[in-house]
């Protein structure tokens, strides 16, 4: 099978990772993933407001999703929607299980992903840009959480579906996983697939985590040069 | 959903799931008594009212006509919302839905859309400029766990009841009615993982004490059309693997639920 | 005179009234008026959030009334509109002087009225079926609160208005009582009534409410079978 | 409207009121003094300043055109609104009106809608297409008491010398200009119960101490066209019967002063 | 050159200020400015709500600036926009550097305008009718704040734009001054000036704004009789 | 905006800014490093990215077609929002923007608006019916003092980049493209006064530590297009006189780094 923009099935798109491009947070990176171009930062731990959310044996977290107005074909309203209201709740879902979040009693992290230009996938980029920048404010993880969708286009399970393949495709599947644990944290699906399928997708989306974990690891390794990651 | 359960009651419950048990006596693929009641709301084009253990909710459609969303021009429009209102739990808040309700919503919404069991083409009365708008509404009464399930079920139920208002020439709406153009019969399946252990459609108490949760949306030819891991926790490979399984066995038994309650 | 549903102009519509109908509510209610359909819950007494609004000598009352988005002939927005919020205020009104709120200082109790199906008189049906719910969650009473309206149709004054009724009729005039104190605790009137037909109606509609009083009355002594409860 | 009146101060008014008395001097069923100015915005085709002892509020029409309601194609359409700015009291907040403010608004408009006062018939312009579309917006500026009355006096008074712009053949405001189509004066006249007594019109104070309220809004010809008991509390028959009594003669009274203000 | 109502270019509209108009308000002013008729009213200094706003050192300030929705030729719908966001926080910045906050450590003054009547020039009225208010609440300050705008219309500088001169005019440019401190706390300009133009504009505004104060003082004589101000 | 900055240290700013110097060693009339980049989105008609010291802002240009404003009925519609996200400092809030973000939206918006530097007539496709409308986004992604001048740089540069698609006769968008009437550059110039000195493109703790701060937006023939003095504070007519003269000069150098970047 041909795809759209040349690739096999298998094969992500070009992918850059920085670490660290932010003055104010306490993490931050940025993220170009195909045509999407997505900021991540983090904030904390920091003092919980209000108060009656704090937990006393662990840091809550909070993530928000959102797109700027000029990051889609239309104009967005600004602020979140339903949908950027879901893919921060399931990016929380994603990336908790990876936080040693006992560490900090009492306190707050606190999450954002800025889409500035969306072209599909960009809550599997999103995830993995939090991630590093969750690594560059010194956040104590268990791993990090690469993400990475499969789908189905022309009847053939594909990798890191391109817009115009999501338009067209079958089904989309983004996922994210903690590599050390072998756990699936993130997974979504809309379209149709047969329940062999579904494995089938899962696992290529997995293989694509794996490609994505590497990239993190060397995006870290580039500005924290000298120091040992994994 | 903040209530604290105390880790000692999560711990037992988790102690059973080990043993293949449940508190209240299912075994670990067993769904809670399923009761569906179609065209209950007679101001509904179309209406369910649900009972899934404690759970309890009613579905409304309701259809207007308007203008389609400009890329996709000859597609009618499904519009789904879901409201945890201050009846159904003491932790439930009144105001605009929350990111709980917003899941909710949008993964019953995905697995009906994904399905195509609703057939928007045929919804389109005039490409560019007049398709029909059907909104679906889930007002939930009472939570007792599984939202998903209780309002995917109502849902799917109520559209594949609903009666439509033909328009006339002026695009008013007339006496005539028609059915809504819906030719498959989506369900969502709800998974909870306690310790190493899946279990359908969790209980209140089974979902405050889950490590993570999975929703697996079938339709009748045993597609899988949807599927949102929720909360905290991970799965293996394996265990979603298991999850599909079980949800195209389940969802066939809620499909011949909703056909009787619809026939 | 000839009503449309062939009632006489003294009669109600046919009531239904279960208590107890609700898991998670500490009391609820269904009533079926007509062609209404209403759900009454009660939660409480519980503590008070936020903590500005508790009283020191007494529990607060929290009154929403809201109505589904299908209740209606044109689908209604989700959540209160301002016909709503006045409807919430007057229920209040109507039930907190039955209600023994001394005896639970620093404590709120929250009372819910869900119509999904509207046919006229929803606030009557709503009231009435609180009042029974209030008394399933064991809410210390001076009596329960039954509720029914009074109207001028065709220049009769007739009791319980259905929908075609109230949309051509000349006055409606929905009141609530506390039988045991013989006093009005809701009272409202739209349209145009002579001075006397005023008084008319109030009787009128006092009559109502007291065989409305004995269905209340009866659904709670089939849900605590045994039990006396006047 | 949550101030701690000590129960001393209650226990004091109850008293005076018992022996027919009020702390300002008034009789029972006698209004503070009532002040009237119309036309005192010259941006609203209506408008008019009410005071009634301290309390203060301005009511203000403006009137545009647009689609009539579905369920009434040929009639024109009135809005009311209320804001409780923070200016008129040291407990209004800023925001979305609250239930006092909607309840406000909406007992001031039943007074005058179920009164036919305003000819909504005559504000039709093509029936099902356009109507006029009159808003009535009241800005309480001081509060010192009995908000309905004050409102509703100054609504009425708006409505009854609004101008409004006739339309050109393309439905354009023109230069030219029509009173609105205002047949009768429809006023509030609002009680608290203090003890064993109704008192007309009360003051700030009245008002917290108060164990119930009620206000019988009458039109001209001395029909009650809208009844609101509020707040909490009761009363008997015999009580209802006295306040309409008093209501249709004090209702004379105020449509006097209105009659008066806008000659 | 000939204005509009025929005023000379550095005569001010009719002005007429009242204070203590109000009855609950601890301080209020009623302005007649040419044709904008504006209260203002002050309460405090009180309770800071929300506490987390208190201040260890000072008193802080709550300005808000609201239009009437007739008071405009198109009806505006109720509540502040973001124009009255912005007008309530640069009058915030005219007001507070006159104010002692400091005499009230953990406190808080609210300031209310609210324009019934518009037509031009109303945040020059509502700085000025405010410091009459705030004299009127007895809230000490260094001095009053009267504010005027200059303008250019036809290509000449003048004083108090009237809302046809506003329409048509190349620049508008409201000023408010601390007398006593000679500084300038309120200046906003839009429109088109050379640089010189600038200079000449704010020396007229601040011209027009002593005579401003000269009728703030009478204000307060007036009302306070006997008492001297100044 | 309320983080504390001891007293201490704002009070070492002053003594240095009273000796002409600044912590970072700028002069007092100098920038920090300006960098523009003009067409980083895609997906918008116009766009910018600017990196001014720390504080960097992306501003995005989308066209649309609709009505004018009914007082402007031959006027294209300029529609300039700011977004201060959680992302760009530690106090910033989500939510509908705060006095802040409207203060900044409605600065750069002026100074653009009265500069002419868009010539909305051109942008009337026919009057009183259909113009375009020009909505210029600000999303603040870092925050490092000075954001007012930053945003005005971004939107600046996004719109004199801007290629807005041409209407068919339907006035549908087509593939055709034509660049945005801009005929001006207008830059906005911030200073802030510390002790006796003005400073300006204020840092981070610079504005932490103002006694009052203050905006002037020019054009390219040197007028003075928008002034907004901000925060506590004021300044004498000396002062401001001062400001002027530097911000003339500044805008140049300003709009020479945006015509390089976009050339």
């Amino acid at each position: 099978m041909e795809r759209v923009d040349g690739r096999r099935f298998d094969e992500l798109r070009p992918i850059k990772i920085e670490a660290g491009v932010l003055k104010r947070a306490d993490g931050s990176c940025y993220i170009e993933w195909g045509r999407n171009k997505i900021y991540a930062a983090v904030y904390g731990p920091k003092k919980v407001l209000p108060r009656h959310l704090e937990k006393d044996d662990r840091a809550i977290l909070r993530c928000r999703y959102n797109m700027a107005p000029f990051s889609v074909e239309e104009r967005k309203r600004p602020g979140p929607d339903r949908r950027a209201v879901e893919i921060g709740k399931v990016m929380q879902g994603a990336l908790e299980p990876a936080i040693l979040v006992h560490y900090y009693p009492k306190s707050m992290i606190e999450i954002s992903v800025e889409v500035v230009q969306a072209n599909a996938g960009t809550r599997c980029a999103g995830i993995t840009a939090v991630s590093v920048a969750l690594a560059d404010a010194g956040i104590p993880m268990r791993d990090l959480v690469p993400a990475c969708a499969a789908g189905k286009v022309d009847g053939q399970i594909i990798l890191d579906l391109a817009k115009e393949e999501d338009n067209l495709g079958e089904a989309d599947m983004p996922v994210a996983i903690i590599p050390r644990l072998n756990q699936i944290t993130l997974l979504q699906m809309d379209g149709k697939l047969a329940e062999q399928e579904v494995e089938q997708a899962v696992a290529l989306a997995m293989q694509g985590c794996q490609q994505v974990y590497q990239m993190q690891i060397d995006a870290l390794r580039k500005k924290y040069a000298g120091a040992e990651y994994e | 959903m903040s209530e604290i359960l105390p880790l000692i009651r999560k711990e037992y419950l988790i102690s059973l799931a080990n043993e293949g048990k449940r508190e209240d006596g299912r075994a670990l693929d067993e769904y809670r008594s399923l009761d569906i009641r179609a065209n209950v709301v007679d101001k509904a084009e179309g209406s369910a009212l649900v009972s899934l253990g404690g759970t309890m909710v009613f579905a409304g459609v309701k259809v207007d006509a308007g203008e389609p969303y400009p890329d996709t021009p000859d597609d009618g429009v499904m519009i789904t919302g879901a409201e945890l209102i201050p009846m159904a739990a003491p932790d439930f808040e009144a105001g605009p839905p929350g990111e709980e309700a917003v899941e909710v919503a949008r993964v019953v919404d995905r697995g009906i859309r994904e399905s195509k069991a609703l057939d928007t083409k045929a919804l389109c009365v005039r490409e560019n400029e007049l398709v029909r708008l059907v909104f679906v509404d889930l007002h939930v009464m009472d939570y007792d766990g599984n939202l998903i399930d209780a309002c995917g079920v109502a849902a799917m139920t109520a559209l594949a009841t609903s009666q439509m208002p033909v328009l006339d020439e002026n695009d008013k709406p007339t006496e005539e009615k028609l059915p809504l153009p819906v030719r498959d019969l989506a369900v969502p399946c709800t998974f909870v993982k306690l310790g190493n252990s899946l279990l359908v459609d969790p209980s209140l108490d089974e979902e405050r004490a889950l490590d993570s949760r999975i929703t697996v949306a079938t339709d009748q030819e045993h597609h899988v059309c949807a599927m949102q891991k929720s909360n905290i926790g991970g799965f293996s490979l394996d265990e979603i693997k298991h999850a599909v399984r079980i949800a195209t066995v389940k969802g066939e038994e809620i499909r011949a639920a909703i056909r009787e309650a619809i026939k």
